[in-house]
């Protein structure tokens, strides 16, 4: 690999990444050694800048052909630039709020790290989304990884943030060594780390053992991956560290991980387990025979995040059991793959609805609890009457995570139903227990209504809001319903821009 | 490279990975989980590096994968005891099962 | 214009909403002026869409239908597959429906007078809520249906649990859960419809399930239309409700405020008749053929069951939610006759109920506001103090029995009518019932207008006044009109009923 | 004038709407409002009559109600049996509601009497003029209100209150009985209108069974509205409602439409000689056991309840022997004497303002007018000779005789002899021997109120002339004219002579017996029975009718509410509340496994991975 080979490359696919690698310099450096009393905040806009640039890079690159680099570690192809806009997006927003995160006890030491822990954060989730090889795809993974676990334990004074921390860190080691060891069998299996290569050889794969060494490491890598979208068997450290990390890192952890998670196992599931063979005769592939171990863990992630947010008298953690229901829900449209038509559509959609809502989720509940110290439920107390505006945005979310008509979260769910039921024999089972997870998710979604309209204030402070923090609640309550309403600005767009997502498997 | 087979690899990074678990989710001292969590991971570097020479192919990338996994654990490590550190400060002790004040 | 007369129709509340909106929050007056101002051009567009009717336009000119929402990208096979429309449409029974919602939302408007507080919120989703019930009965494809069906939902939980009487915020989650699960089954037969052949329009569908038009994707077989039947009509069995699905109802109206139940009573529980109507019977005939006697069974069963726990109510609000399960047992009935008489006689049902129901509980509004109370014990001799008001009481008591020259009996008449000749064994045992309902409601009313006076209500100038006349006097016009000459009402029906007959198979 | 009556039935409604909807503003004058409207009818009533006797049956009927194919239609019949119940119905009408001017004067709702007055004089009116069946039970449910609302006219006595309400839901068990009978004929004959109906029945559609079935079901709509055995309890209690509306509607009209329906059917029950059986038995049974109760009661009104009851058991018992012209006959004259007597009575109580036969007495000499007034209705209910009653009576007993029911026929004997003996008992009880009344100053009724009973006590005497068996029996010719084959063609019924003479020493019998108890006391009054015998209390008790109800029907259906309300709070609800609680129990468990323990979280996931790992072992790839 020389000199010449390296300026072969076409570095421009690279644009975003590097944007965002740049920005994030920049400000460890500023931060570094700008004087001290300086505000630290206004990094947030240099960051957000730093977003919106890579953003309109990526855009202009929407329109190029698919292209891989780096002997094909690096691909810009269909999927990564779809997912590649929503983390941008999500992120952007996040450090808007971020920008606004006014914690009582105060900040300002950290805020310069804050704000580039996100991007580096965001990096890594980017290029996990373009990598076309395990590698990469494993240090895009770490590095969302370590970031985040900085992230959770920014407020070192804070004895929950420390504790959020060290429990995210070692369930996040363990599941980073389950994974790494399923992708070590894995490359046993195929003797290569490139995606489109390990695609071709398992295909091929017809050897009984060999293809039971690819089962555990299916089950290693999934489970390993279930860490990161907060799924079941992996999901109980979300509501801990939910509740210990600052609210935009929350936020962060359930919107921007959760994308990475999702793309990674889409990743990898959809270019190594959809092609390669299910049993010695290579009728059936892999995904197909065993999908009801997907679906199964699908159910049960729904079944628990539902079931026990009931009980949460805690925002955050009521939202941790709340997120780990969505993974489940996205993880059908996973395991059903959207019926074989939907499933690109389906996931993208469905996240891009997730950054809508769940942002402006976090939005609200930060506001109130930097006002109130508190994140318990009781702060939503008399919000209506006190903000109504405050009111209806955050029930627009609240009905949007419901999956009530008019807002994204319906279209989204419509989505994963259709690709439940389209094929024959239909997942009547996993639907099932999605509509009523759904149902019982009613329960506690309305009850939070039911404090914001129904019960009286507690206080009577009036509610300042941040620019930042409006802007946020702005767009995701414009966002909520606009593509609940008219849901084929979004279906429009990555079909015209995406197609089929055919680029996906064959390698350039 | 003669008579040790592959297997025998296999079933080290196995035992080492097992070793490394039960460590990680038994151990009261948090500083010994992380070194578990680290054992885990070599353990994968075990299999990726005997695959590499011994595996159906063999090829030279497994070996970079582990290069790269070990740079990362040795990160991993650093923020890992970074945490625990700042967690030590505020509450004096470094055994993780007495950090449970969020539950339910 | 004709095409965007529906459109207009369905969102013209949007005006009032915005007028409500604009509003500061203190003022009372001009507030509850407007939210019933907001009522009224809905009332007059339907009206209008009633005068063209009459006057002999056919009604599908005021089709439309706009491409909205296209899942997946399935263009290779048929650019039409899983497209949704934007589709509005009318026939007789939904302009019957439309002008149902219209009058009863701008009734319950007025009735909205003795809403406490807050009545700038209350007023806004009074008007989503009507928004959501136009849909409703307009949608013309089964996601449009459902979209409005759940817009109904929502404002309905806020002012069941916001505006209601002590125990609302029970009420208000028993009737989000219950039709939350009536609307999870509905979905779920939507969605499977809507995968298997890609389309959700209900004609379309009727065509395909009828004639056994292929699907692309996946088949649906014999047994699947008998499980998508079945569950369609558990999911508006919900919404009826019927027994044993029926105890949210009776917290909401219990607890819900009186104008609510007037909307409530009048008009959303009929979205479930309408359901079964349009996409039970419509969509399935074959399979609903085959499970009528399970409806009709139903239908006796609520019908007596409601009867007689009506019979031990001490609460006027219980009797009358015990006699509205009693009432849409009925429906059942006559939905499950098979026939024309039958059909008829649910949709007369279901409609007369929604007058009968929706004055009666506009009468234990003023009731409530004058005494404060609603048990009947505490009641008593209230034709001393409230003449009036105890004459409306008695004649909708009357018209709820089923007394001839009111709406009720035409309905119940055609409905055993039908039954008669269908299911004559538990027809017998329905007439039960008709018996049991002049017993309670006689009780009832009787045990608060007749009798000595009650010193708690013992007070002159009680009676009704003013603006109360015009939701009471309405009402009972329009009982007594449908029932002295039903054609009024049975003329734009024949159409729809033919068709469904045709599919059911003669008669 | 035929095409116009519709407006009969209209001008009463007329009186309800303006009386209603002026609010009791008119008060007192709302009684002219009343009165000219019903007489308006009543001379529209007479026109159509005079003009039917020339003109053959006038129908006119217009689209209702469609369904699907089927027209159901209303409009409105003349033919004799209507045009005849129609000049009834206004004539006692008009006058009950002259009579009530002076009765009820001083009313507080003076007004609200009257516009119950219209309407239920028009719900009657238009109960006659049904030319269909289901158009019939349109008004005949009507009827029923009017009835109730005017039983219930002092809402704020208790006994009013319940005794409306009885008779409401008695009547509805007979009504709903009706309808079935109505819809099963209409199934079996496509139609509701009569004529239809009459052909198909006799061109043999339905089964013999089915004809009884139904003929019977109707028959129950008849029982309900005229009090027969067994819904007969609410007909006396219905006596709370003022009198002169007992005079109008449980005398004379509504209690008669059972009869009308009976005779306007009569043709189905002709076709069914079971269903006739039933009728008759039925009539027979009521007329002797309404009577029998007749003999012990102590209120007037009472006893002209359980005289009401006992005479249209009697009419029954003609229209089930057959003698369709019989059963009208004695409808008409009953329609007459019967309501004189209320009048009557009811001017005896105006004047000493209680109801009880034992506080009263020695009226004869001072209430002048009623006295002679009651005197003639008691003669002819009791089937003195020459007065209207004989003469349907006899029309009865004859056509008792001539079915052969020699049972019945002594049954009816027997009723008759009851008869006169618990009318004249009543007579002699007030107005002969010693005032027992607390009123000393007794005042006869003002002339509104005599006026209309002397006009009830002519027709009273001379209205059995139009079917007499000397002067020709113009009443049968007519009402069987052109429906010969339909109603049997028995214009008259002939029998022995003996029977008519038997049956004047019979009522002779019975007053004797009275005069000899009551008036001139040369009997003990236990002489027949003692008044604490077992048999006197069972009489005075109704034969516990009432209680039997109450603790049979009452408690059944009480116990059933009961216990389905014990299924909705304990099972239905029961069911959610499990769901709930269960749904709760797996959140509660769920979070308590979240302890915090961070390996545990690890342990957790480990678990599953190797639970996924041993089934994917056990039975997917490598081992299958």
């Amino acid at each position: 690999m020389d000199w010449n080979t390296m300026l072969s490359y076409n570095w421009g696919a690279m644009m975003p990444e590097f944007i965002i690698l740049g920005t994030a310099m920049i400000l460890s450096i500023l931060d570094l050694f700008w004087p001290k009393h300086f505000n630290r905040r206004k990094l947030a806009w240099l960051a957000l800048t730093g977003i919106i640039l890579a953003c309109l890079s990526l855009i202009s690159l929407l329109s190029f052909e698919s292209v891989s680099i780096l002997s094909d570690t690096f691909r810009l192809d269909s999927f990564a630039k779809a997912f590649k806009l929503l983390l941008l997006f999500g992120a952007g927003l996040i450090i808007l709020l971020a920008e606004s995160y006014e914690p009582q006890e105060g900040l300002h030491e950290h805020r310069g790290e804050f704000y580039y822990l996100f991007l580096t954060a965001l990096l890594g989730a980017m290029i996990m989304s373009s990598s076309g090889d395990l590698i990469t795809l494993f240090v895009g993974l770490e590095l969302l990884s370590l970031s985040s676990y900085i992230l959770v334990g920014i407020r070192k004074h804070d004895l929950k943030s420390n504790e959020a921390s060290m429990k995210y860190v070692i369930n996040g080691g363990i599941s980073t060594a389950i994974t790494l060891f399923g992708m070590s069998y894995l490359y046993g299996v195929t003797g290569s780390v490139n995606l489109a290569e390990m695609s071709r050889t398992m295909a091929a794969l017809t050897d009984g053992q060999l293809q039971y060494i690819m089962g555990l490491a299916f089950f290693m890598v999934f489970v390993g991956l279930s860490f990161k979208i907060a799924a079941a068997p992996f999901h109980m450290w979300a509501p801990d560290v939910y509740e210990g990390a600052p609210t935009p890192v929350v936020a962060f952890l359930s919107v921007i991980s959760k994308i990475a998670g999702f793309v990674i196992i889409l990743r990898i599931f959809l270019s190594l387990f959809q092609t390669a063979s299910g049993d010695v005769f290579g009728a059936l592939d892999f995904l197909e025979k065993n999908n009801i171990y997907i679906a199964s863990l699908a159910g049960l992630t729904i079944i628990i995040g539902n079931v026990i947010a009931l009980r949460q008298q805690n925002l955050k953690r009521l939202f941790a059991y709340s997120s780990i229901a969505h993974a489940g829900y996205l993880l059908v449209a996973v395991a059903t793959l959207g019926g074989g038509y939907f499933l690109m559509d389906t996931v993208w959609y469905y996240l891009l609805a997730y950054v809508l809502m769940n942002i402006g989720v976090f939005a609200v509940i930060q506001l109130l609890s930097s006002q109130s110290g508190s994140d318990d439920i009781s702060i939503l107390a008399g919000l209506g009457k006190k903000s109504p505006y405050l009111a209806i945005a955050f029930t627009v979310f609240i009905l949007s995570l419901a999956g009530i008509p008019g807002t994204t979260g319906f279209i989204g769910k419509l989505n994963i139903f259709l690709g439940t039921f389209i094929t024959e024999p239909g997942h009547f089972v996993l639907a099932g227990i999605m509509i009523a997870g759904t149902i019982v998710s009613y329960v506690y979604y309305f009850g939070l209504l039911v404090q914001v309209f129904f019960r009286p204030f507690h206080s009577d402070k009036v509610i300042k809001i941040r620019s930042g923090l409006y802007t946020v609640l702005i767009i995701c309550v414009i966002g909520t319903i606009i593509f609940g309403v008219a849901p084929n600005l979004a279906f429009d767009f990555i079909h015209d821009q995406f197609g089929d997502f055919t680029d996906f498997i064959s390698s350039k | 490279m003669t008579g040790v087979p592959l297997s025998a690899y296999l079933v080290l990074a196995l035992v080492l990975f097992c070793i490394g678990l039960y460590g990680a989710l038994t151990k009261r001292n948090a500083v010994i989980v992380l070194i578990s969590i680290e054992l885990m991971l070599n353990a994968a570097n075990i299999n990726l590096v005997a695959f590499s020479k011994l595996g159906v192919t063999p090829s030279i990338t497994g070996q970079v994968f582990s290069l790269f996994t070990i740079t990362i654990a040795a990160a991993e490590a650093a923020v890992g005891l970074a945490i625990l550190m700042s967690l030590y400060r505020n509450r004096k002790t470094v055994n993780v099962d007495e950090m449970d004040i969020m539950k339910h | 214009m004709n095409v965007y007369l529906l459109s207009l129709l369905v969102f013209s509340p949007l005006l009032g909403i915005v007028m409500v909106a604009l509003m500061p929050k203190k003022e009372e007056r001009t507030i509850k002026q407007f939210g019933f101002f907001g009522t009224l051009p809905p009332l007059f567009l339907s009206f209008f869409l009633c005068s063209q009717y009459y006057s002999g336009v056919a009604l599908s000119l005021f089709d439309i239908k706009v491409n909205w929402i296209r899942f997946g990208n399935l263009e290779v096979y048929d650019p039409k597959l899983f497209t949704v429309n934007f589709e509005l449409g009318l026939d007789g029974l939904s302009l019957i429906f439309i002008l149902l919602t219209t009058i009863i939302s701008s009734l319950a408007a007025i009735a909205s007078i003795y809403i406490k507080q807050e009545w700038k919120g209350y007023y806004l989703l009074f008007l989503i809520l009507e928004i959501g019930m136009l849909g409703v009965f307009t949608a013309e494809n089964l996601i449009l249906f459902f979209i409005f069906f759940e817009m109904t939902l929502i404002p309905a939980f806020f002012l069941i649990g916001r505006w209601g009487f002590l125990e609302r915020e029970k009420a208000s989650y028993s009737f989000l859960i219950y039709n939350g699960i009536g609307s999870a089954v509905l979905l779920v037969v939507i969605l499977i419809l809507f995968a298997r052949t890609g389309t959700t329009n209900i004609a379309a569908l009727t065509q395909m399930m009828t004639m056994g038009g292929v699907s692309l994707f996946a088949p649906i077989s014999g047994s699947m239309k008998y499980g998508l039947c079945l569950a369609f009509l558990i999911a508006f069995a919900v919404k009826l409700p019927v027994f044993p699905f029926h105890s949210w109802m009776v917290r909401v109206h219990a607890e819900a405020p009186p104008s609510i139940v007037m909307i409530h009573a009048g008009v959303l529980l009929k979205i479930g008749a309408y359901g079964i109507i349009r996409f039970g019977m419509g969509i399935f005939p074959e399979q609903y053929k085959s499970l009528a006697f399970t409806v009709v069974l139903f239908g006796v069963l609520s019908f007596l069951y409601g009867a007689f726990l009506a019979l031990v109510q001490t609460d006027f609000k219980l009797v009358l939610a015990y006699s509205s399960i009693s009432h849409m047992g009925i429906v059942m009935m006559g939905l499950g006759a098979l026939n024309e008489a039958g059909i008829q006689g649910a949709i007369f049902q279901v409609i007369s109920h929604g007058l009968i129901a929706a004055l009666l509980f506009f009468l234990v509004g003023v009731l409530y506001e004058r005494t404060g109370t609603t048990m009947l014990p505490k009641l008593g001799g209230l034709a001393k103090s409230m003449p009036v008001f105890s004459g409306f009481m008695l004649a909708c008591g009357m018209a709820s029995l089923g007394l001839p020259g009111m709406s009720g009996f035409i309905s119940e008449f055609m409905v055993f009518l039908g039954l008669f000749k269908s299911q004559p064994t538990l027809a017998a045992v329905g007439v039960i019932g008709l018996i049991l309902t002049a017993v309670y409601i006689l009780r009832a009313v009787m045990l608060m207008t007749f009798g000595k006076t009650n010193s708690l209500v013992e007070k002159e100038k009680w009676d009704l006044k003013g603006l109360e006349f015009v939701p009471a006097l309405v009402l009972l016009g329009l009982i007594i009109s449908v029932g002295v000459y039903p054609n009024l009402l049975g003329g734009p029906l024949q159409g729809t009923i033919e068709a469904m007959m045709l599919a059911l198979g003669g008669r | 004038m035929m095409e116009n009556a519709w407006l009969i039935p209209i001008f009463p409604l007329v009186t309800f709407l303006v009386l209603l909807l002026s609010g009791g503003r008119l008060r007192e004058r709302g009684a002219y409002i009343g009165i000219i409207c019903t007489l308006a009818s009543f001379i529209l009533s007479l026109l159509v009559l005079m003009e039917r006797f020339k003109e053959p049956t006038y129908k006119i009927t217009i689209d209702w109600l469609s369904i699907g194919g089927t027209q159901l239609k209303a409009g409105f019949e003349i033919n004799q049996l209507n045009a005849l119940m129609l000049v009834i119905v206004s004539l006692v009408s008009l006058l009950v509601q002259l009579y009530s001017k002076g009765y009820m004067k001083g009313e507080e709702r003076f007004s609200t009497f009257y516009a119950y007055l219209g309407f239920f004089t028009f719900a009657m009116l238009g109960l006659v003029m049904a030319p269909n069946l289901l158009q019939l039970y349109f008004f005949w449910e009507l009827v029923g209100v009017g009835s109730f609302l005017l039983i219930g006219f002092y809402y704020y006595k208790q006994e009013a209150k319940n005794a409306a309400k009885k008779a409401f839901i008695m009547t509805r068990i007979g009504d709903v009985g009706l309808l079935v009978g109505i819809i099963l004929l209409f199934w079996g004959t496509g139609s509701f209108e009569y004529g239809e109906i009459f052909q198909a029945v006799q061109s043999g559609v339905i089964s013999n069974e089915g004809l009884t079935l139904i003929a019977i079901l109707i028959f129950i709509g008849a029982v309900g509205k005229s009090g027969q055995f067994p819904l007969h309890s609410w007909l006396p209690d219905a006596m709370e409602g003022p009198t002169p509306v007992s005079a109008l509607i449980h005398a004379a009209t509504m209690v008669a439409a059972g009869v009308y329906l009976v005779a306007t059917m009569f043709p189905l029950f002709l076709a069914s000689s079971a269903a006739m059986q039933v009728v008759a038995i039925t009539g027979g049974f009521t007329a002797i056991f309404a009577a029998s109760i007749a003999l012990v009661q102590k209120d007037v009104k009472r006893v002209l309840a359980y005289s009401t009851v006992s005479q249209l058991g009697f009419m029954m018992l003609a229209l089930g022997t057959a003698g369709y012209v019989a059963g009208v006959f004695h409808l008409m004259t009953h329609a007459f004497f019967k309501a004189l007597l209320f009048l009557a009575a009811g001017s005896v109580i105006h004047a000493i303002h209680t109801q009880d036969i034992e506080k009263m007495g020695g009226l004869w000499g001072k209430l002048n007018w009623t006295g002679p007034l009651f005197l003639t209705g008691t003669l002819a209910i009791s089937g003195f000779p020459l007065l209207s009653g004989f003469f349907s009576k006899d029309e009865i007993l004859m056509a008792a005789w001539e079915n052969g029911n020699y049972l019945l026929f002594a049954l009816a004997v027997i009723t008759s002899f009851l008869t006169a003996f618990y009318m004249f008992r009543l007579f002699f009880m007030i107005f002969t021997g010693e005032s027992r009344s607390q009123v000393k100053q007794v005042k006869e009724s003002p002339s509104i109120m005599l006026l209309p009973m002397l006009v009830l006590a002519f027709l009273a005497v001379i209205s059995g002339y139009v079917q007499t068996p000397w002067f020709g029996t113009f009443l049968g010719e007519w009402l069987m004219e052109g429906n010969e084959t339909l109603l049997g063609g028995n214009s008259h019924s002939e029998g022995p002579v003996w029977i008519m003479v038997m049956a004047v020493l019979v009522s002779l019998a019975g007053i004797f017996l009275a005069y000899m108890i009551y008036a001139k006391k040369k009997l003990p009054r236990s002489w027949l029975v003692q008044e604490n015998n077992e048999f006197y209390r069972v009489l005075d008790n109704k034969y516990y009718i009432d209680e039997i109800y109450h603790f049979t029907v009452g408690y059944a259906i009480k116990g059933l509410s009961l216990f389905l309300s014990y299924i909705e709070r304990f099972i239905v609800g029961g069911v959610v509340s499990t769901v709930t609680i269960s749904i709760e129990g797996l959140g509660k468990i769920g979070s308590k496994l979240q302890t915090g323990q961070v390996q545990r979280y690890g342990m957790i996931a480990f678990l599953g991975l190797a639970v996924l790992l041993v089934i994917f072992a056990v039975t997917g790839g490598y081992l299958r």
